[in-house]
């Protein structure tokens, strides 16, 4: 805590490490799925690759500086997620920049790379990019609010805004977590979840069936590199989000990485099996079910 | 009332100057109407006669006759039946009457005529935009007149570097040079 | 866009100055493209070898040989193993596929594609149309020679190629990307107007509608 | 309930996870199907280059190319598909309609390059890695065909209605029979050059098809002017390189011409040729023998304004083709309906008028401009084995002749025929006739050296030989006629076992201890015919350029080293009816030149 | 909060809708409204064609189809070929399913022609034709899946076309183009061991299939998306021309390979598959079900197709063969319905004029003009593959 700059070098190294993390679950879920389709699917290491070509491409497309501004703002919406949670309990190294009430930033980060996206993305002026935004952001309105409301929950729950002593309070037993001690609040968080790792069946933001991929259509070249490594960060750090509040987080890499898979899992195993709602159908499910779920959640915790 | 095929073109020999009928097939018959009865006749028979499906309007290039023959192919689903109406237009004067208010596809047959053979159908919807061609710019490209190969050769040119040989010529040639 | 807008005129910008505009000319497909030198040595190898590993291919099905790409995504053949992906989007694909036989009208629209698409890109293309007609070479509506209107990196033959064709087209391709031989965009941009003549001879519509992809 | 269902049930998508996938693990070696059409392979070997596979292509994929090593010879063109891949769809219409099966396609289908110019390629002359692969496609077989390989079947009088008469064997075709005759011809022209005048055979053909029968006789008439004749007795050397006959029975391209010109009465001749009014120049030739290149020279001329006069020896035009061949292959009647059209064009015949006899050489060079001869091969030659000056030896072309004539010729209960030739067969038929008629049954047996398949005779005359009761037994060689007490016996034969040696030169070799005899009242011999030159005097004699051989020399106009004097026919080329009429013609062109030098130079 | 609010199938247009006749009120070029060009180059198109939409929000206003990007002239190009040239470049006309192609180009031929083709070369053909149903059907069942954002089903099911494309392979020596059904009959007889080989791929299918009716016909999102969705009103039948599958799934039992039997179908035991609801659910069950159908025929074919025998009838030498002068109209039941060829001939060896009638052409046109309208945007590209349209078809 002393030195600023020591902890600088941990984040980075954290980021760093995060980085190659989310880019082997990308392509190990990417691989699961072909299986699933009864194909080998890409190698493990295609999305280094990828990112790597991106960066090569001699000439890029030009549409003002927000247009550039829009994956900056996007990449900073990952890496400042992650900067702001714990990543490994009890770790001075991975414990990032948590500070108490840092639950609500995150939250706040959760929505700041989709806003700079949607400024960046308009900014190219694509109709697809136009039509991508606005469903991205009335999906992600929508299922901030049940997502709201079981954090809310969990926080009413342990009395804390705080992620480090969130976790803290879920160490022990299984039975600490706050999956089992606030089921509500954890399925109205886990529903929201799918709409937040942008999968089947709310991935219809980048649905390339009508408009094709949506917001970032008219990012090329290193402009799409920064939004594929934040694709890379930021499902980690949701991931390590919901490991932190609901399955009582993670004291090594080890078992950071058991339990994130299994929350990838999760979207993915929805994923695969369903086709994607409309927008309009996603917004009204979000606001049945798991808002119903969350207020349960809020109800049972305050009364 | 039991459906006779025969009776119907009777009844179109008889009301709309129907002639040269033919009878290709049993359940395929083809019959000339002239131009002016042509709507009349075909709106006749998707009403009473339970012609009700329009399968297809085509247009046939009698470029030495100078002719365009127009073929409304109708099909009467109750009884299986088709019936081929052939109206034959002048080349040099194609207008025809438009039957897009009988079914909505005549629309899209006759704005493919309209390109295709410069028939004209006024009146139907949106005939006169392009619909397969763009910025074409020769006669209507399924008129026989018109050559495609000589305006492929001319307009893509094909790579060079090919030449064939006659065997015939070739041979006579090979065989008895001083001839 | 209604056909008035492309019409050459004149224009009054808010201050009151006129500007001549000649929209066919000034918006569409004019742009002249810039020529990039390959950086050096092993810096530009690796570079190679990234684009030759991760080609991604532009999903415009422009003629037959679509229709054997999906075998090409899908489990028998699973391209994607070799590293080839579909991306819906011009600007973020690298690899544009001719899939045979180019109509005017498509050929329009593959220019404007392929002018989206970033330095380096490559094309390959697909069967005997873009060789020399293949069987259509009679026909008033299709483009003999696809090196006439966009430089290509490999052809393969077939009508249609089989999707194992089409992966040894695409070993070929990495082959000759790594080699540092996929220099098609630089040629383009470096004969522009010869391509460019080209293409204005055979498109004579250049009214291009606003078109978004 | 059901609901519930539609939520849980996607899920069972996930069993495939634990499936192994069905990729396909290397798949640029993979093979395709074997009846997969690959690329294209061609014997080179097999091929005859005649361009039916561009013919067929819609795609004018397919160029005919020369290839190295492959020289254009008869029946092959010597070219050689040439391949365009940027044009090909692989659609195998050019395997299946291939002429010879030659041209066929692998399996191989990985063809990859950056270089749009290379993708043309002969098959089979350029080492491709598929040149070698069995699998791929081929011409399906069961019954599927895109052209008809089989002849249609051309009437004829049965053996026991015909062996007693001279009347006409062969009926010719009908219409129906005629067209589906010439609907078989693919039109390749591969027999245009084989042919010795070089007629537009694929081209009067497709005149039958479009029923244009008077479009056919002019196509006919610009190369023959004997087609009644041709359309009989032509040796058709088209036929034997028919490209159809690799794989089927060749096109009867006799026939058909026969077709044509037994259809068309010989008085609407003039009006279809358009020979109405021919325009006369003062020019006059003289032309020695009406056999066919006499009379085909004399046509020509006559076309160009030429007067010409014809001298004939015998009693009645035709030359060998009347003298030397039966009647049930030539009725007079078709002979005279050829004849009588050239003579319709002033053409004047005097018969019995012997060169050298009843006129000479000089007076004809001096009353005419040019002399043409067309004397052909009238002496028969004699084998010269013991026994051959006996009186009941006959040479074959004398018996013919006085057949012809009418004359008494004698025929005895058993005939012993020496020759394997078509003269032969004539001979022997013949006499086997007249032995039906004068004996009610036939005795004759036809001996040659050259076995069964070797014999020069056309086929069918072997057998319809066979049908009539002549015996025809191959491969022996004479040895001497056995003469008893005067009276003729038979025939001593040894076995032959080759006729001719490696390098192709006749030189029979026997085998003595096999031995066979083969009795008979009378022996012909037809083993060739000489020529007779005799009319050929003093001067000219002597100023003409003969070969090693004792045959005329001439250019390639058929003129001799006397520029006044041409020859053509057998005396140059051999017996032939359709080498006479083409050197006719091309002797027509050339006195055409001379005559015009000529009259230009004085 | 009203039962309307989580109500699935209200009726959804906030905006004016279009007049019975197709137009609307509001002017559409004003600027206030977004231009989406759906295509040519767009992943939701099927093959190489464009809708040109209006949105007010995210609803279509107007639609105006767009096609010819894939116009070859064939019609203009058979003009100048000889039958047998035709034969190779009619099935190029709808890619998916050369066979139809050929088989109505070749039965017209015939028919004008006269010939009568062999036992063998007949029941050839029908299982032909069987197998091309049955590939493009499991390709549309991708499709269809893969437009409401399901890719698994696509992967399965082409898969499965796969399979039935090496079965095309051995048979015809063709993978996508087979080029098998020429004038006369057809070009070659069954390869040693296909039965076993075909009935194996059936059974894939079958198992595969049945994975697809639970992961994608038991599906609750895929019902969302469907159900109610795209309806075709009955009287639209006859209106637009519509046929096949599409008004199949409307309740008219609408199948060329009754109403009009060809081939060997009178000898086959089935009966046309129709639904009731006719909207996007329902047309995909119905093609679902005629898949299986397919599946059943060729088991069918299978007993009864004889081994050997003659397979192509004597037909005039091809390089000349000049069919007599009339008129006629061959179809045949293809998988969007019915598929025909109008034929001309004036008795020379070169067609007069051939006219190729494919039901996409009616379908993608004039029916998805009018049904589009009003629709959410994302359902664009489900409903234009529930249609099953062929763009090369349209503009040939």
């Amino acid at each position: 805590m002393e030195n600023i700059w020591i902890k600088i070098g941990y984040a980075l190294l954290t980021i760093f490490i995060v980085l190659n993390y989310g880019l082997l679950l990308q392509g190990l879920f990417r691989k699961i799925g072909a299986r699933v389709g009864r194909r080998h699917g890409i190698r493990i290491w295609q999305p280094w690759v990828d990112i790597i070509k991106n960066y090569t491409f001699r000439s890029r497309i030009y549409h003002g500086v927000m247009y550039y501004l829009g994956p900056v703002f996007r990449l900073t919406g990952g890496i400042g997620l992650l900067l702001f949670l714990p990543v490994i309990y009890g770790s001075e190294m991975f414990s990032n920049f948590s500070f108490t009430g840092d639950l609500m930033l995150v939250l706040y980060f959760q929505f700041f790379g989709v806003l700079g996206m949607a400024l960046g993305a308009g900014e190219s002026g694509h109709p697809y990019s136009a039509i991508g935004v606005s469903r991205g952001l009335s999906q992600v309105t929508a299922f901030e609010l049940p997502l709201t409301l079981g954090v809310l929950a969990i926080g009413l729950q342990y009395h804390t805004l705080n992620i480090n002593e969130i976790v803290a309070a879920q160490q022990g037993s299984i039975l600490n977590w706050t999956f089992f001690t606030n089921p509500f609040a954890a399925a109205a968080m886990l529903l929201s979840f799918l709409g937040a790792m942008g999968r089947s069946p709310f991935d219809v933001v980048l649905a390339p069936q009508e408009i094709p991929i949506g917001p970032p259509t008219e990012f090329n070249s290193s402009l799409l590199g920064v939004l594929q490594l934040n694709r890379a960060i930021f499902p980690v750090a949701k991931l390590i989000l919901f490991m932190n509040l609901l399955f009582g987080g993670a004291t090594n890499w080890g078992e950071l990485i058991i339990k994130t898979f299994f929350i990838y899992f999760w979207s993915v195993f929805v994923g695969i099996a369903f086709p994607r709602f409309r927008v309009d159908q996603s917004v009204r499910w979000f606001l049945s079910i798991p808002l119903i779920l969350g207020v349960i959640a809020i109800i049972l915790i305050k009364f | 009332m039991e459906f006779q095929i025969d009776q119907v073109i009777g009844n179109l020999n008889e009301l709309f100057g129907g002639k040269d009928h033919h009878r290709q097939r049993k359940g395929l018959d083809f019959i000339t109407i002239p131009k002016e009865q042509a709507v009349a006749a075909i709106t006749y028979l998707s009403n009473p006669e339970g012609f009700k499906h329009l399968v297809l309007l085509t247009a046939v290039d009698w470029l030495e006759q100078g002719q365009f023959q127009l073929t409304y192919l109708l099909n009467n689903p109750d009884n299986k039946q088709d019936l081929g109406i052939r109206v034959l237009i002048p080349r040099d004067q194609a207008v025809m009457d438009s039957i897009h208010d009988l079914w909505g596809q005549a629309a899209t047959y006759q704005r493919e005529l309209r390109e295709m053979f410069g028939i004209h159908f006024p009146g139907s919807p949106r005939v006169d935009q392009p619909f397969i061609l763009e910025g074409w710019d020769g006669p209507p490209p399924y008129r026989r007149d018109f050559d495609t190969k000589k305006y492929a050769e001319e307009t893509y040119f094909p790579r060079p570097g090919r030449s064939s040989n006659d065997p015939t010529e070739y041979m006579k040639h090979q065989l008895y040079p001083d001839e | 866009m209604s056909k008035e807008d492309l019409e050459k005129r004149t224009v009054y910008s808010p201050e009151g100055e006129p500007i001549e505009i000649d929209p066919l000319n000034d918006y569409f497909l004019d742009l002249r493209p810039e020529s990039y030198a390959p950086r050096n040595g092993v810096i530009e190898q690796f570079a190679n070898w990234a684009r030759a590993e991760s080609l991604w291919v532009l999903g415009f099905g422009t003629g037959c040989g679509a229709i054997e790409m999906r075998p090409l995504m899908t489990p028998r053949f699973d391209a994607y193993r070799f590293g080839i992906q579909w991306r819906p989007t011009p600007r973020q694909s690298s690899v544009f596929v001719i899939s045979g036989y180019l109509s005017v009208k498509t050929l329009k629209r593959v220019i404007r594609s392929y002018e989206q698409m970033q330095n380096p890109k490559f094309v390959v293309a697909l069967g005997s149309c873009t060789i020399n007609g293949g069987m259509y070479w009679d026909s008033y509506n299709t483009i003999n020679r696809l090196d006439h209107y966009l430089p290509v990196d490999v052809y393969i033959t077939g009508c249609m190629p089989r999707p194992e064709a089409l992966l040894a087209g695409f070993e070929e391709l990495k082959k000759r990307i790594k080699a540092g031989k996929g220099d098609g965009a630089n040629k383009y941009a470096d004969n522009f107007d010869w391509y460019k003549a080209n293409q204005k001879k055979i498109i004579k519509d250049w009214d291009m509608p606003d078109y978004n992809w | 309930m059901g609901k519930i269902n539609d939520i849980l049930s996607p899920f069972t998508a996930w069993k495939h996870l634990v499936n192994q996938p069905v990729t396909i693990k290397k798949p640029l070696t993979r093979q395709a199907s074997d009846r997969y059409r690959g690329f294209h392979k061609n014997d080179i070997e097999a091929c005859i280059g005649c361009g039916t596979c561009e013919e067929i292509c819609q795609n004018a994929a397919i160029d005919m190319v020369p290839v190295d090593g492959i020289g254009t010879k008869n029946g092959d063109s010597g070219l050689r598909p040439r391949i365009d891949y940027g044009r090909c769809c692989w659609c195998a219409l050019c395997v299946d309609i291939c002429t010879t099966n030659s041209l066929t396609m692998s399996n191989e289908y990985t063809w990859v390059d950056n270089d749009p110019e290379v993708f043309r390629f002969v098959p089979g002359a350029e080492n491709k890695p598929w040149d070698q692969k069995e699998q791929g496609w081929k011409k399906p077989g069961s019954g599927y065909e895109l052209y008809e390989p089989e002849r249609v079947n051309m009437e004829e009088l049965p053996p026991e209605e015909r062996d007693h008469s001279f009347i006409e064997i062969v009926k010719g075709y009908s219409h129906e029979q005629a067209l589906l005759e010439a609907d078989r011809c693919v039109g390749c022209g591969i027999c245009v050059a084989t042919c010795p005048a070089h007629m537009g055979i694929p081209q009067y053909i497709q005149a039958i098809r479009n029923n244009d029968l008077e479009e056919g006789l002019r196509i006919l008439y610009e190369t023959n002017p004997l087609p009644e004749i041709c359309g009989r007795i032509c040796t058709h050397k088209c036929e034997e390189v028919c490209s159809i006959g690799h794989h089927g029975d060749p096109i009867s391209i006799r026939w058909l011409k026969r077709y044509i010109a037994d259809q068309i009465p010989e008085n609407e001749y003039k009006k279809i040729l358009e020979t109405e009014n021919l325009v006369k120049n003062d020019h006059k030739v003289a032309i020695i023998g009406a056999g066919p290149s006499g009379l085909s020279a004399a046509y020509y001329l006559a076309l160009m304004g030429y007067s010409c006069t014809i001298f004939e020896k015998l009693s009645e035009p035709g030359g060998m083709m009347r003298f030397g061949i039966p009647e049930y292959r030539l009725p007079y009647d078709q002979l005279d309906k050829d004849i009588d059209y050239i003579r319709s064009l002033g053409v004047e015949i005097r018969c019995n008028t012997a060169v050298g006899k009843d006129i000479t050489l000089e007076e004809l060079h001096e009353q005419f401009d040019a002399v043409y001869t067309g004397t052909g091969l009238h002496d028969g030659r004699s084998t010269r084995i013991p026994g051959t000056d006996h009186k009941k030896v006959y040479q074959a072309a004398d018996l013919l002749r006085d057949i012809t004539l009418g004359k008494e010729v004698p025929v005895e209960k058993r005939i012993v025929v020496i020759g394997g030739g078509n003269v032969a067969m004539d001979i022997t038929r013949s006499m086997a006739r007249l032995q039906k008629q004068k004996y009610g049954e036939v005795g004759i047996i036809a001996t040659s050296l050259e076995s069964e398949h070797e014999m020069p005779a056309d086929r069918e005359e072997v057998v319809e030989a066979r049908e009539e009761n002549a015996q025809v037994i191959p491969g022996w060689g004479p040895v001497e006629i056995e003469i008893n007490e005067g009276k003729l016996t038979g025939l001593h034969v040894v076995k032959c076992t080759a006729v001719f040696d490696a390098d192709r030169r006749f030189n029979p070799q026997f085998d003595e201890t096999i031995k066979d005899f083969f009795p008979g009242d009378m022996v012909i011999e037809s083993i060739g015919q000489g020529m007779n030159l005799s009319y050929i005097t003093g001067k000219t004699r002597e100023e003409m350029k003969m070969d090693h051989r004792g045959r005329i020399e001439v250019n390639r106009d058929f003129q001799t080293s006397i520029p006044w004097f041409f020859a053509g026919g057998d005396i140059i080329q051999g017996p032939d009816v359709i080498h006479g009429i083409a050197n006719g013609h091309k002797a027509a062109t050339g006195i055409d030149r001379f005559i015009r030098q000529w009259a230009v130079g004085s | 909060m009203s039962k309307k609010f989580f109500s699935w199938n209200e009726d959804r247009s906030l905006y004016p809708p279009a007049k019975p006749d197709g137009t609307i009120d509001i002017d559409l070029s004003s600027h206030k409204y977004l231009k989406i060009w759906h295509g040519p180059q767009h992943p939701g198109i099927t093959g190489n064609m464009s809708l040109e939409l209006t949105l007010l929000g995210d609803e279509v206003m107007a639609c105006e189809t767009h096609v010819g990007y894939l116009h070859r002239g064939f019609e203009k190009l058979m003009e100048r070929r000889k039958y047998i040239q035709c034969f190779p470049i009619v099935c190029r006309v709808a890619v998916p399913e050369p066979d139809f192609n050929e088989y109505c180009f070749a039965s017209a031929t015939e028919e004008l022609a006269g010939i009568e083709i062999p036992e063998a070369a007949k029941w050839l053909r029908t299982l032909v034709l069987e197998m091309a149903r049955l590939q493009s059907y499991l390709m549309w069942v991708g499709g269809q899946a893969g437009a409401f954002g399901q890719g698994i089903i696509g992967q399965w099911t082409l898969y499965c076309r796969d399979l039935v494309l090496d079965r095309f392979e051995e048979l015809t020596g063709g993978r996508i183009y087979h080029m098998y059904i020429i004038p006369g009959g057809v070009r070659g007889l069954l390869p040693d061991g296909f039965r076993e080989r075909m009935e194996e791929t059936l059974r894939i299918i079958e198992r595969f299939m049945k994975d697809v009716h639970s992961v994608m016909f038991n599906n609750s999102v895929f019902k969302k998306r469907s159900v109610g969705m795209g309806v075709i009103e009955p009287e639209w039948i006859n209106r637009f021309g519509i046929v096949g599958p599409n008004a199949r799934a409307a309740g008219v039992p609408m199948d060329v390979r009754k109403d009009d039997p060809y081939l060997k179908y009178p000898e086959l035991d089935f009966e046309p598959v129709t639904g009731t609801d006719s909207d996007i659910y329902t047309r995909a069950d119905v093609r679902r079900r005629d898949l299986l159908l397919s599946v059943d025929l060729i088991r069918q074919i299978m007993v009864k197709i004889p081994d050997s025998g003659e397979i192509r009838a004597k037909t005039p030498n091809v390089l000349h063969w000049k069919i007599p002068a009339g008129e006629t109209y061959s179809r045949a039941e293809c998988t969007r319905g019915e598929f025909g060829y109008y034929m001309v001939s004036d008795g020379s060896e070169y067609p007069r004029r051939v006219n190729v009638r494919g039901p996409s052409y009616t379908h993608a046109v004039s029916l998805l003009e009018k049904m589009i309208i009003n629709v959410n945007i994302a359902d664009v590209a489900g409903l234009m593959v529930s249609l099953h349209t062929y763009p090369p078809e349209i503009e040939r």
